[in-house]
């Protein structure tokens, strides 16, 4: 892995906290990403996952460009993205796109179908008049839809049809990278599981690589290759999915994964449950030293609130978490 | 909360400035003079009264004056238009006549507008909801030059049960209070309702009922202070318009009020009274709106800590 | 003895623009006293609007409860009088919703909303009041629960909000706790803390509960029964492990395969094909028969009525009544 | 949320009708079911035509808002004047039709003027946010403390009494609010969804703006609008009333109220007719403004 695909350098987004009307001074800040390094390669699936306030939402919109980080850099393909400028990077925009959690907000209500879709297709590519019906009905049925549904407008669909147009969208442009954020959170169980099969599907045959936003570890789980855990602006545990869901290293993980409700009855008693104490601290005035310290059950005072904890491996050098006391939990 | 109102208290004082200079230069820039009407005057007297009111000076040098004046004195110098009169004297015979027709209009207007917009917000879309709105919809309709003429008809000339006009006895306040009061009354009705209903929608109704609070409860203690808020923020320029004065009003039933120097201060060019008035109204709609801003702020918690 | 709660043919709709909106048809159960029901479905399957109408609680109009009976303590919640009903709402029967951010009036201070239940059915000063509610914070685990309860619901995050909810339900101790999707608009690691937190309430205090939830996972912990409810209908009724090990509905089956936690990776996720049905249209036949990978012709033709197949477990299937259909 | 407390029946898609219905066309048939809103709507029609081509009619006939009877003087309403005659014996059904037209004009056009200055202000405020946003909106603050009466007579009392004055004034002064809200209604846009889908995609801030942005908030200003037309014709009114308005031998309904009010004791009819006539139009533009709102499904912004 010479020339990884997608590659992060200690980014960091912080937003100033302002107060006044016209004399804006700044008397805070919200540090909503705060150092994170990763690098995928070619058509990998990352799955990202944490609670709201963590940062994750904000770190995808950082990588997109949608959001100017304020410090690290985003390299796509050996081209750093921080650089472009304007008209570069509108041109730019074309390799990496965005689905959104909320299909009802993320479509126009004013425009169809076929003019989202359209308007897609011809922002980067000159496509001839006669031929655009063709491109539009194609990228419908790529996504599972039939394509007599040209002429409707979005509030004419459901949740799940939706969200298939906002990824149809997404693939107007043919783009190599895409940040899907909370793409099925909005969605019902057996809905959501379509959409992500869409996805999985659409990132084999297209060789997309696809960072999988979500609160939710089961649904990530399934789809990614690997799995990054974000708490307070930091990454806490990252390594192969299936590694990661099964023996989480990280006390974080740990509680993330005995959180999800399970039907598990017969199928044998899991570890048992961990419950956090305390609400997600606030990105504002974050802890010092390890940032999940005051909930964690293993913490050590006065180590954990002092060091800043790294990525490091406990046996497998592909699956690591941020904690001091990796060894001596496990 | 108290260095919030300091700081609006000081941002006013700016405000009053760009305020009173764009009158100042516009009304001076405007061809003519307090006495170019007054045909028979000579050159010579004209001079003379140029001088006396300090118009001969240079402009920048006549707003400094006036600035000047102001702040040290609190002195918004002498009438052009009425001799022997300074602008503060007008001000001050006729505001209180104002103040008082003011409040027994607001009185008014707020007896009605709230009661007929809670009564119409409780069951939309029936009898009492179509009923006092209807109302509304023609209390806002009816200019009050055409309201005043009416009320006069039916209860002056038709009923005698009051006088037509004047401002001498305390039933004279009636008329000319339900002629400036209804409108705003009409305005009060539809925010209430609309601010109601969106309050009464919330789910947090839905709680209130689901702990078997009576509908009374439920209107008095939970959606009432929610529901008001837009009310709140209307009431501070009417407050202020309601205070000072309708000209329409008062020239109907010939009450001796602050509303008439609105419209003939221009008139006659009486630039220090326009500048007067200028400034008395946007001192009070500025004190006004922060009236309105602490309330706002005393009725919804969430404000208060940003 | 008569159960707690006795709800029968419950039919609700909404009538809209767009036609006569059926939420719930013909909905019947029965809740024993300190018993906890689950009820499970997607949206739209009428499983709020069931418990909303046995308090009476769906905005009318456009909702209306056109038929069925809902016993409880002796009095039919459905017809009796609305003074009768406010004895009874927050009282007798409490209710938690979703989303504690709306829930809770942000105009009003915690403590006027808390000790608000014990000052409408109580002949109860307001500092013993504000005694109980202070210890009622106590108990759901706020700390500080002193200065806190003088502080309004915007100065509390999400969490500590629904503990707020559930305080002021439980501070009348009532025998129905009516839980309306209590953890859904919370983070992952909370949504623990307050399940656990009614789990426990529910023990000090005795009471029925009703859960509602999407998620079977949710409720596979915590219930002794569990109505599974698809299209305004029940479909499928019995305990956690009746559903799970001898499943008598495909709908059922159907909603525990497609959770991702139990399918293996690189596999396609199970999907349930097609949408559910526009309940504004009559159904005949098995409302779920277009989307049965078990359905026959019958399925579409024939009335549906909920059937015992084993002691309290009942199915709505049609060919597990007839032919005994194994899933 | 819970079911049943939002109501959205699910429209399964319908092969027989794969075409669309926009929310234009949602909102119009909101809208027609309305029963006061189309009554408004029609009304408004009437009168329109009533001004423009029922005016010329009777021009035709021989009937002129100038021509005048001193003999006859002021008669009560006849099958030959339908409203009566004037104190110097014009015809008064005419006369309302005339000042109908100016007052319609004054309405529509000064709204216009608001409608394009506050559109403009308001949308370039609210889109580039910050610094000079919080400064375009001081100004407004500010402006909001001035009492405009005084500015219009000064404009008037120095510009003359010419007609497209009044839109000028009116317009100058109602133009703050339509600012306020459509710079609201951008702000809380900006935040959409599908805006920032918009510009992940790469598109140029000019389309941006121009298909995305504006056809969202054209919703709330068509309501805005309709309702500020109402608000004008009385402001014109209230100038008329003050002498201020356009001047003899042309009118208006504010110059025929005012005329009306001197004369009401013992020529009622002067003063009903030109009031009713008014208030029907003020009525009718408030109810279809209050039916477009509730079409369109506009809600009260305020902050």
């Amino acid at each position: 892995m010479s020339n990884p695909f997608l590659e992060l350098q200690n980014v960091k987004t912080h937003f100033p906290i302002e107060r006044g009307m016209i004399f804006r001074k700044q008397v805070g800040t919200v540090k909503a990403v705060d150092g994170v390094s990763l690098s995928l390669r070619k058509g990998e699936i990352l799955g990202l996952v944490g609670e709201s306030g963590c940062g994750k939402s904000t770190l995808g919109r950082t990588i997109l460009q949608l959001i100017p980080p304020t410090d690290g850099t985003v390299i796509l393909e050996g081209k750093n993205l921080n650089r472009l400028k304007g008209d570069e990077l509108r041109y730019a925009r074309a390799d990496f796109q965005m689905i959104f959690q909320d299909p009802y907000a993320s479509l126009n209500p004013r425009m169809t179908v076929y003019d989202t879709l359209a308007e897609a297709i011809s922002t980067h590519k000159n496509v001839p008049t006669g031929e655009m019906p063709k491109r539009v009905s194609a990228l419908l049925e790529k996504v599972g839809m039939s394509p007599r549904f040209i002429r409707k407008y979005p509030h004419e669909f459901s949740g799940g049809q939706r969200q298939r147009i906002a990824i149809a969208r997404a693939l107007a442009v043919e783009p190599k990278l895409i940040v899907a954020d909370e793409p099925v959170s909005a969605l019902d169980v057996s809905i959501q599981a379509q959409i992500i099969n869409l996805l999985g599907k659409l990132s084999r045959e297209m060789q997309l690589t696809l960072i999988f936003i979500s609160h939710d570890l089961s649904v990530v789980k399934h789809i990614s290759d690997r799995i990054a855990v974000m708490y307070l602006g930091r990454i806490v545990e990252l390594g192969p999915a299936a590694q990661v869901f099964d023996r989480p290293l990280h006390p974080y993980t740990k509680a993330l994964v005995s959180a999800i409700p399970t039907a598990d009855l017969g199928i044998g008693g899991k570890s048992k449950r961990i419950i956090l104490s305390g609400d997600p601290p606030s990105p504002i005035n974050p802890p010092s030293g390890c940032p999940f310290h005051p909930r964690c059950p293993f913490c050590d005072l006065p180590r954990c609130a002092t060091i800043v904890p790294k990525l490091e491996p406990l046996d497998d050098p592909a699956q690591t978490a941020a904690c001091i006391r990796l060894k001596e939990i496990h | 909360m108290f260095r919030f109102i300091a700081r609006r208290l000081l941002e006013m004082i700016p405000v009053l400035f760009i305020i009173s200079a764009a009158t100042f230069f516009m009304v001076h820039a405007a061809p003519g003079g307090p006495f170019s009407r007054e045909k028979k005057v000579s050159p010579e007297i004209l001079k003379q009264l140029n001088a006396f009111y300090g118009l001969d000076k240079p402009l920048l040098q006549q707003y400094g004056n006036y600035i000047w004046k102001a702040v040290r004195h609190g002195d918004l110098g002498p009438s052009t238009k009425y001799a022997n009169w300074s602008v503060n004297e007008l001000i001050g015979a006729s505001f209180p006549v104002s103040l008082e027709l003011g409040c027994w209009a607001l009185l008014v207007a707020l007896i009605l507008g709230l009661g007929a917009g809670i009564v119409a917000s409780l069951r939309p879309n029936t009898a009492s909801d179509y009923i006092p709105m209807s109302l509304a919809m023609a209390g806002i309709c009816l200019p009050t030059f055409v309201l005043g003429p009416l009320l006069i008809g039916l209860f002056a000339l038709g009923l005698h049960w009051y006088n037509a006009l004047g401002w001498d006895f305390a039933s004279d306040r009636v008329l000319p209070a339900l002629t400036l009061g209804i409108f705003y009354a009409a305005y009060i009705a539809r925010l209430t309702r609309g601010g109601m209903l969106e309050i009464l929608n919330q789910d947090f109704i839905r709680t209130a009922r689901a702990k078997g609070a009576s509908p009374w409860r439920i209107v008095t203690k939970h959606a009432l202070k929610g529901g008001l808020l837009p009310v709140v923020s209307f009431l501070g320029p009417a407050v202020a318009g309601l205070l000072t004065g309708s000209f329409v009003v008062e020239t109907i039933f010939q009450v001796p009020g602050l509303g008439k120097f609105f419209v003939t201060s221009a008139f006659n060019r009486d630039y220090t009274m326009v500048m007067g008035t200028v400034i008395f109204y946007a001192t009070l709609i500025i004190s006004l709106n922060l009236v309105v801003d602490v309330v706002q702020v005393w009725l919804n918690p969430k404000l208060r800590f940003e | 003895m008569p159960p707690l709660l006795q709800v029968e043919n419950l039919h609700t709709s909404f009538h809209t623009r767009h036609g006569i909106v059926r939420a719930v048809h013909d909905v019947s159960f029965d809740l024993e006293k300190g018993e906890t029901l689950g009820i499970v479905g997607e949206s739209g399957s009428g499983k709020s609007v069931t418990c909303y109408s046995i308090m009476r609680l769906i905005p009318q109009p456009p909702g209306r409860i056109e038929k069925g009976r809902a016993m409880f303590g002796g009095v039919d919640l459905l017809s009796c009088s609305e003074e009768q009903l406010r004895k009874i709402r927050g009282k007798r029967i409490s209710m938690i919703f979703q989303d504690p951010m709306t829930s809770l009036n942000p105009y009003l201070k915690v403590e006027d909303q808390l000790i608000e239940p014990l000052l409408i059915h109580e002949e109860i000063s307001h500092a013993a009041a504000v005694k109980r509610g202070i210890e009622m914070l106590d108990a759901v685990g706020v700390p500080a629960s002193a200065e806190r309860i003088k502080q309004y619901p915007h100065q509390f995050s999400g969490g500590m909000r629904q503990r707020v909810m559930i305080a002021m339900a439980l501070i009348t101790k009532p025998d129905l706790l009516i839980a309306d999707e209590p953890t859904t608009a919370l983070d992952v690691t909370v949504q623990a803390q307050i399940l656990d937190l009614i789990k426990k309430m529910q023990k000090e205090l005795g009471m029925a509960v009703i859960l509602i939830s999407h998620d079977l996972g949710v409720v596979s912990g915590f219930c002794d029964r569990v109505n599974v409810m698809y299209a305004g209908r029940v479909v499928e009724s019995g305990t956690m492990h009746d559903l799970f090990q001898r499943t008598k509905h495909p709908y059922t089956r159907a909603l525990h395969k497609s959770r991702p936690v139990f399918q293996p990776k690189g596999t396609e996720l199970y999907t349930i094909p097609g949408m559910p049905p526009d309940v504004s249209k009559q159904i005949v036949g098995c409302p779920f028969a277009p989307r049965c990978e078990f359905a026959v012709d019958y399925c579409t033709r024939e009335p549906v009525l909920l059937k015992e197949v084993e002691p309290k477990h009942t199915t709505a299937c049609l060919r597990v009544q007839k032919e005994g259909l194994k899933l | 949320m819970a079911e049943g407390i939002t109501i959205q029946p699910e429209s399964a898609p319908n092969a027989a009708q794969d075409q669309g219905a926009s929310l234009w066309k949602d909102s119009w048939h909101r809208l027609k079911k309305n029963r006061m809103a189309v009554v408004g709507g029609i009304i408004l029609i009437l009168l329109f035509l009533a001004c423009t081509v029922g005016l010329l009619l009777a021009n035709l006939l021989g009937y002129s808002h100038e021509s005048q009877n001193l003999i006859l003087g002021s008669a009560a309403p006849s099958w030959q004047h339908w409203m009566g005659t004037d104190i110097l014996g014009r015809d008064l059904f005419v006369r309302v039709l005339y000042g109908g037209r100016i007052s319609l004009m004054v309405g529509i056009c000064a709204t216009a003027v608001s409608l394009i200055i506050g559109v403009l202000y308001g949308a370039v405020s609210g889109f580039l946010g910050g610094k000079v946003d919080s400064v375009m909106m001081r100004i407004v603050d500010i402006m909001y403390a001035l009492p405009f009466t005084i500015f219009v007579i000064l404009l008037m009392v120095v510009f003359g009494k010419k007609l497209i004055l009044i839109f000028l004034a009116i317009g100058a002064v109602e133009w703050l609010t339509m600012a306020r809200i459509v710079r609201g209604q951008v702000m809380s846009l900006k935040r959409q969804e599908f805006i920032e889908a918009a510009q992940a995609l790469g598109l140029r801030k000019r389309r941006i703006i121009l298909r995305h942005i504006i056809p969202n908030i054209l919703g709330p200003v068509i309501v805005y609008a309709t309702l500020t037309v109402p608000g004008v014709m009385l402001l014109e009114s209230f100038i008329s009333f003050l002498g201020l308005g356009v001047q003899a031998p042309a009118t208006s309904w504010g110059v025929l109220i005012d005329e009306g009010a001197k004369a009401m004791e013992q020529f009622p009819w002067l003063l009903i007719f030109p009031a009713g006539a008014l208030s029907l139009a003020l009525f009718s533009l408030n109810f279809l403004g209050d039916g477009l709102r509730d079409a369109l499904d506009v809600r009260a912004s305020k902050d």
